[in-house]
């Protein structure tokens, strides 16, 4: 899914200070998962911006609501009157989301509640890590299914740096893996440490995000 | 080896059979060149060759091509290193291209370290390629006579093939994790293209001796020379923070035993240094040393001299 | 869309699991510091939602929620989502400049009425 | 209908009488008091924030289970006059005391207290308890006046008319003695000023002032606590370990701390009894938190000029310490309880040397602190313990009674299968597996090992355990579905796969002890101390060492268990070896019936006993190994070669097996161990309804404590399956279709294992039958997908 966090509060609320009807609008997907754009947040934010303007003094009328995915323009449909209401959308979905919504309804000033993360998986419940940079061509068979691209710190395809020590990245060895011990490690389970020898040529990297803003055409879906 | 790959007189003592002699050489966070000069000049025909960093852990310093052209009119051969954390493919080629312009003849490639260690942990990393790409780069551009997308190295249609004549070198870590895999990143190096490699500083003398072994038993130790990384420890301090802080280093507890006794801890600290170029002598494959002597550099005459490895050969 | 809710004002809104502060509330049922204060049951702490909380916070009323000591929760760890959903809206008063204070979080068992009432005294200070 | 009288309605007998009349038993309680309850009336509550696994407030519960319950009777302020046996089992004649309120007519309407013109008649209410008691002392009718204004005030007729001349013949098929303790006494120490000297109180009354208040006298008070008094004292005749008293005062000490971190509290011991699953966390908190620790016995307490109290003490090197403090609490031990000798000639028990029954004779038996000093949450576990004993006793397993379904379509019947699964084939699984049988199970037992036996046990025992029980060696769990009343299991078991279903699952895998020492062991000079004396037998005799080390608390507290492993070795290779003994401890852990005498007898055998402090190191030389740490008696360091060490494994038990708990979804303790800290669960719950826990997984390695834990696990699962069927209401979470995102944030944090995720409906369900209505799911929820209609709140 893509992770999120929620802005800090204080970002929000200057974001949206002028808006007299502010409509927050929370997403049904991948940020209801990752607990930062649902149905909940929503309402938490909300409730956080009521009673700052209350103390403020200042006055704006907030309606809140959460629609399926932001991703998809059909389901903006139910919430049109009110984004057609409101001054300002305050997005509580990824940035996909929040961008989508602004294009849906142009004209209408969108502003996002979130900061998009990664490509992650819900490690446990409350921690979310990242599995995939979207590299748009994926080497995961030659490493035994452990991205070298997203779990190496830096991205190395030929192994290990000096930094590996005890399965930990020295960028952080409390909280982060060596993703090329993973790999040595998988590699091993699967009896194919001798592919790790084969030095990989230069990666392309037009495929992904340096190839510009990706897009993607299924021609038999299309008309 | 017969023909030379470029010539410099660190490819020449090794390919002699001589044992080479490193050193490194940091340059000014500054433009100052006198910093080059003052370095330069305990180090000038004490060794064979001396690394000029790349931007060393991430913190800025004068490039390692400018340092490394001032240091060679200072009369030191350089080995200039360059990593793949801040420049991608084509600002890396262009590089080389100008490197060997001004003489340069020795690049070492490194990975580089990551810039959160460094002074601009917001910055955003390179990586386009590891280490290892980068020597297969450099040796299809010295070898192939071909940049990395395959076009000829010459100005024009008409104009001459004139590639860079350089000697590659690799670093290599022998205390890392998976320790398995370690000798199988020196293969693959040494594959891309490396002519010689560089250790990381060896206080572990017995996971470097299994390490070689490895390295014997596959023959890579005929296949590219083995320089062995030491650092003489400055301090108590020094040795803990070696060992705590620095992943990828284990000094063992002897060490710092030895330092903690010693009322002169930095004349016990080049003892220990000395010691250990004498052990690492004796290790079959070991083809030469490099020695790390981190803002230290007045020191590297002394432990040359007692190690028995003075006066350099002339070549 | 939903808008707030028109509540009566409230001085102080006691959410109370049954397994704890519910029982010992029983016990000090008739003692004068309770007097006033709204008790809203719960089968445990853990479910309090922090909309509870914010509705009743801007119905202007203090909030205090009770759970079980930790590790005494009946159902394992009620208590102590609770505790962390009573940072959360923590972490919300002070986005909205409103003092944590108007949220606490309690812990005590069945048999302690005297901290309940010692508790709610707390609670009800200003 | 079986009917079984309980002398005595403390929480052992509440307890056993629950178990019991839950299997459709017709139970009496008889209780000399003028209120149910017993000892846990007065006991205050030890938690900080953090729950202090004392246990009262789960008494509580029961007691107040136990007086709700339909099948049980309670015969409060009556004593047993006689008691025979006859054909059907037993004839015994109780006599009224004193006029007192029949609990189960009594609704609590508190008319009787309104009525009395003498206030003699209080009303109990803590813990969801909730009884009225007459204080027969005020009483009018006691002085012979005639007053029978409760009488009629009471509404329910629960208070007898003719008061002080009732009498009651009761009938019984057994006799459950569960009479609880008495305090020591502490003037039979006069020089520590008890009843003398103001503010001088002995734990019982510490208990009950902070039942009640926040402090025990003011907020900025300096408190001390002296431990051990009347116990682990032979010149009181009392050498036993009360078991308790480190436990209530080191929690009170936190409480007083917590209350106020201001306040000094000093607790004087001899040692540090480990008392609980969590006490290192507790000693380490302790520490942090202040309390100091004070190795040393008070010698006299007395009072100073504006009040405070001047504690003497023997202090370093010999020279006299003196401390001073505002209020000083003397952790009594607990003893047998008045009558005990009158009543074991009633019934033909036997007492040990200190007075505490011995187990019981036919149709008779004992639980609770009238056997041994025990906890409040071990007194609960030895009364369901009890309870399988009794129905296995009477062979009558019982019949709980049958709900209908008929006319409620909110309710759902769920057949549950009779099967068991046994997990674990040492001490606990077979002793699980042998109470299930006898209880009328088949139950499947898995041992991961080739053969059963686990750790140390006789093999005669564990052939009459589990003769006719199905035992799969070198098996292993590979797949768990189901829940609470049909599991399936996958079984590997050798080579061949194997389904199982079974309506429970009872977990008794142990702890994995080979892990704990691979660091210090070389299994030549330095093995796990369990092995060393066979280790020591083996060898040819010139080769026999002549000093044998035997070391505890190396690396964690070390248990009851380590220490009476440990003081048998000894004793054995003194016996057969002739050799010199050194027994290595921090703390000398004898809080169990029988260790403290060991412990005299190890060291009147000549072994060496060496309390040490710091750290202790093991070094491997030539002819021997050195063991040196300070001693911490003499203060000075000790260095001795031994030529074989053992090291204690349960000082190094390591974790359960993560891997069998994840499949299990049950969830590990601060240890690592399986079962949460959580008193509610002691001693046999999982956090997921129908899985079962017992012995050394759960951290309880002592075999008595083991033994326990296996009956009372089986009691467990004798409640569950006897009903034969489930009745629940579906009152569970209700998820909406539409809104669930099937984000399984549900299944990840239900505790119970309530939430799955139903394909076809493309939504989480819960399950009716594990879910326990908490709502910490609606809680949890991002898309506010959930509702518990049992709890809707706006």
């Amino acid at each position: 899914m893509i992770t999120a966090e929620r802005k800090p509060f204080g970002e929000i609320a200057d974001m949206v200070q002028d808006a007299k009807k502010l409509l927050i609008l929370g997403c049904g997907s991948c940020v209801t998962v990752c607990m930062a754009g649902g149905e909940k947040e929503v309402a938490m934010l909300a409730s956080a911006m009521r009673l700052a303007n209350r103390k403020a003094g200042r006055k704006a009328d907030i309606r809140e609501a959460t629609i399926e995915r932001q991703c998809d323009r059909e389901w903006f449909d139910k919430v049109a009157e009110d984004i057609e209401w409101a001054d300002a959308v305050l997005s509580m979905a990824c940035g996909v989301g929040a961008q989508f919504c602004g294009e849906a309804f142009e004209g209408k000033r969108v502003v996002p509640a979130l900061n998009t993360k990664f490509y992650g998986a819900t490690e446990r419940q409350g921690v979310w890590v990242e599995r995939c940079a979207g590299c748009g061509k994926c080497v995961l068979a030659d490493f035994g299914g452990v991205c070298p691209i997203a779990r190496c710190s830096k991205s190395l395809l030929n192994g290990p740096c000096g930094g590996s020590q005890d399965g930990k990245c020295e960028v952080d060895p409390d909280r982060l893996d060596c993703g090329w011990q993973l790999i040595h490690d998988r590699m091993k389970l699967l009896g194919l440490l001798d592919r790790l020898e084969a030095v990989q040529p230069l990666k392309d990297w037009s495929a992904g995000g340096d190839g510009g803003p990706g897009r993607i055409v299924r021609e038999d879906a299309t008309l | 080896m017969n023909a030379l790959k470029s010539g410099s007189r660190l490819e020449q003592v090794l390919a002699a059979g001589q044992f080479a002699v490193t050193a490194e050489l940091g340059p000014p966070k500054s433009a100052d060149v006198e910093v080059i000069k003052t370095k330069a000049a305990s180090l000038k025909s004490v060794v064979d060759a001396v690394n000029i960093t790349d931007n060393q852990t991430a913190i800025v310093r004068m490039s390692s091509i400018a340092a490394g052209a001032l240091a060679m009119k200072e009369g030191l051969e350089p080995v200039i290193q360059i990593t793949c954390r801040d420049r991608n493919r084509i600002a890396i080629q262009s590089d080389v291209l100008g490197a060997c312009a001004l003489g340069l003849r020795n690049i070492l490639c490194l990975t580089g370290d990551h810039q959160v260690f460094g002074n601009h942990p917001t910055s955003r990393n390179v990586y386009d390629m590891d280490s290892i790409q980068l020597l297969a780069m450099l040796k299809g551009m010295r070898d192939g006579k071909k940049f990395a997308c395959g076009d000829d190295i010459r100005n024009g249609k008409n104009a001459p093939v004139v590639e860079p004549r350089i000697f590659i070198g690799a670093a290599a870590n022998p205390f890392g994790d998976p320790f398995e895999f370690r000798v199988v990143r020196l293969a693959k190096k040494a594959a891309a293209g490396a002519d010689f490699v560089q250790t990381q500083c060896i206080y572990d003398m017995e996971r470097f001796e299994r390490w070689m072994k490895q390295v014997r038993d596959r023959g890579l130790h005929e296949k590219v020379k083995i320089l062995a990384g030491v650092t003489p420890l400055k301090s108590l301090g020094m040795a803990k923070h070696m060992r705590d802080n620095v992943a990828g280093l284990t000094v063992p507890d002897f060490c710092i035993e030895r330092l903690e006794k010693a009322a002169d801890k930095a004349a016990e600290g080049i003892a220990i240094c000395v010691e250990q170029i004498q052990k690492l002598r004796e290790i079959p494959g070991v083809a030469g040393v490099h020695i790390m002597a981190i803002e230290w550099e007045a020191k590297v005459p002394e432990i040359v001299n007692r190690a028995g490895l003075a006066p350099r050969p002339q070549v | 869309m939903k808008k707030p809710g028109k509540r009566p004002k409230q001085r102080l809104v006691v959410f109370c699991c049954e397994n704890s502060a519910a029982k010992a509330a029983e016990s000090a049922a008739g003692d004068p510091m309770l007097k006033g204060v709204e008790f809203v049951r719960v089968p445990c702490a853990g479910r309090v939602e922090i909309r509870h909380i914010l509705k009743r916070i801007e119905a202007g009323a203090a909030v205090l929620a009770l759970a079980c000591p930790l590790d005494n929760c009946k159902y394992i760890h009620g208590n102590r989502r609770t505790l962390k959903r009573v940072d959360r809206v923590k972490q919300v008063l002070k986005d909205a400049g409103i003092e944590e204070g108007r949220v606490r979080m309690e812990f005590l068992s069945s048999v302690d009425p005297h901290k309940l009432v010692n508790v709610i005294k707390e609670a009800k200070r200003p | 209908m079986r009917r079984v009288l309980v002398i005595g309605s403390g929480i052992t007998g509440c307890a056993a009488a629950l178990e019991l009349a839950h299997q459709g038993y017709s139970v009496d309680v008889l209780e000399s008091a003028a209120g149910v309850g017993g000892k846990i009336l007065g006991y205050c509550c030890k938690a900080t924030i953090e729950c202090a696994r004392c246990g009262v407030c789960v008494a509580h519960t029961r007691v107040a289970q136990a007086v709700k319950h339909p099948n049980i009777r309670f015969l409060a302020a009556m004593s047993l006059q006689s008691v025979r046996r006859d054909a059907k089992g037993f004839a015994a004649r109780a006599v009224q005391q004193h006029p007192a309120i029949r609990l189960s007519a009594c609704t609590a309407c508190g008319a009787c207290a309104k009525a009395c013109p003498a206030r003699c008649i209080t009303r109990y209410n803590r813990g969801g308890l909730v009884q009225y008691s007459i204080n027969h002392a005020k009483c009018l009718r006691r002085r012979r006046r005639a007053c029978a204004k409760c009488v009629a005030a009471c509404p329910a007729a629960a208070i007898a008319g003719d008061g002080l001349s009732g009498a009651a013949d009761l009938s019984a098929d057994a006799v459950l003695v569960a009479t609880g303790h008495q305090a020591f006494d502490a003037r039979g120490k006069p020089w520590l000023g008890y009843s003398q000297v103001p503010n001088v109180l002995n734990g019982e009354e510490a208990e009950a002032i902070l039942a009640n208040r926040m402090f025990l006298r003011g907020p900025n008070d300096d408190v001390a606590f002296v431990q051990c008094v009347g116990s682990r004292d032979p010149e009181l005749g009392r050498n036993y370990c009360s078991a308790v008293c480190c436990a209530y005062a080191t929690r009170m000490a936190r409480v007083i701390r917590h209350r106020n971190p201001a306040s000094n509290v000093t607790v004087y011991l001899i040692d540090l009894q480990n008392f609980d699953k969590t006490f290192s966390r507790l000693r380490a908190q302790l520490a942090a938190e202040g309390v100091r620790l004070v190795r040393s016995a008070p010698s006299s307490i007395d009072p100073l000029p504006g009040g405070r109290l001047s504690v003497k003490r023997e202090g370093v090197a010999g020279a006299a310490a003196v401390a001073e403090h505002d209020v000083v609490v003397l952790s009594v031990g607990m003893g047998p309880a008045a009558g005990a000798a009158e009543l074991a000639d009633q019934l033909g028990l036997r007492r040990d040397e200190f007075g505490f029954f011995e187990p019981g004779t036919p149709g008779v038996f004992v639980a609770g602190t009238c056997a041994e000093p025990r906890s409040i949450l071990d007194s609960i576990a030895s009364g369901e313990a009890v309870a399988a004993q009794i129905l296995e006793a009477l062979a009558d397993p019982g019949r709980p009674a049958r709900e209908s379904t008929a006319d409620n379509p909110n309710l759902r019947k769920i057949k549950l299968s009779p099967g068991v699964l046994v997990l674990g084939g040492g001490l606990a699984g077979a002793r699980v597996a042998g109470e299930l049988k006898a209880l009328g199970y088949r139950p499947v037992v898995l041992e991961q090992a080739a053969r059963t036996g686990g750790g140390a046990s006789s093999a005669a025992e564990f052939e009459r355990l589990l003769a006719d029980v199905d035992v799969l060696t070198d098996a292993t769990l590979s797949r768990l579905t189901g829940c609470i009343g049909s599991f399936h299991a996958s079984v590997r078991a050798g080579k061949t796969a194997r389904d199982i279903d079974c309506g429970a699952i009872v977990v008794c895998t142990g702890n994995a002890r080979q892990d704990a020492g691979r660091d210090l062991f070389d299994f030549d000079r330095i093995l796990p101390a369990g092995d060393l004396a066979a280790a020591v037998a083996r060898l040819p005799r010139k080769d026999r060492p002549r000093a044998v080390g035997i070391i505890l608390d190396l690396k964690v507290e070390e248990t009851n268990a380590g220490t009476a492993q440990a003081f048998q070795t000894a004793l054995r290779v003194i016996e057969q070896h002739h050799a010199e003994v050194y027994v290595f401890l921090r703390e000398v852990r004898v809080a169990a019936k029988g260790l403290e005498t060991l412990y005299d007898d190890a060291r009147n055998a000549g072994v060496n006993v060496v309390k040490y402090e710091g750290p202790l190191r093991l070094k491997t030389i030539e002819d021997g190994v050195e063991i040196s740490a300070r001693d911490a008696l003499l203060g000075r360091d000790a260095i001795i070669l031994c030529q074989m060490v053992g090291v204690s494994p349960c000082g190094l038990s390591a974790a359960a097996d993560a891997g069998l708990a994840a499949l299990l979804g049950v969830h590990t303790d601060c240890l690592g161990q399986m079962q949460d800290n959580n008193a509610h669960l002691f001693p046999a719950l999982s956090n997921r309804p129908g899985i079962f826990l017992a012995g050394a997984c759960r951290s309880r390695y002592h075999p008595p404590e083991v033994i326990a834990d296996a009956k009372a696990a089986a009691m467990r699962v004798h409640s569950l399956l006897s009903r034969k069927h489930l009745i629940v209401e579906l009152s569970n979470a209700t998820v909406e279709t539409t809104k669930c995102a099937l984000c399984l944030t549900c299944a990840r944090t239900c505790p119970h294992g309530a939430m799955t995720v139903d394909d076809e409906k493309r939504k989480a369900v819960s399950r009716p039958e594990t879910c326990q209505r908490c709502g910490i799911c609606v809680g949890e929820c991002p898309a506010r997908a959930i509702e518990l209609p049992a709890s809707v709140i706006e």
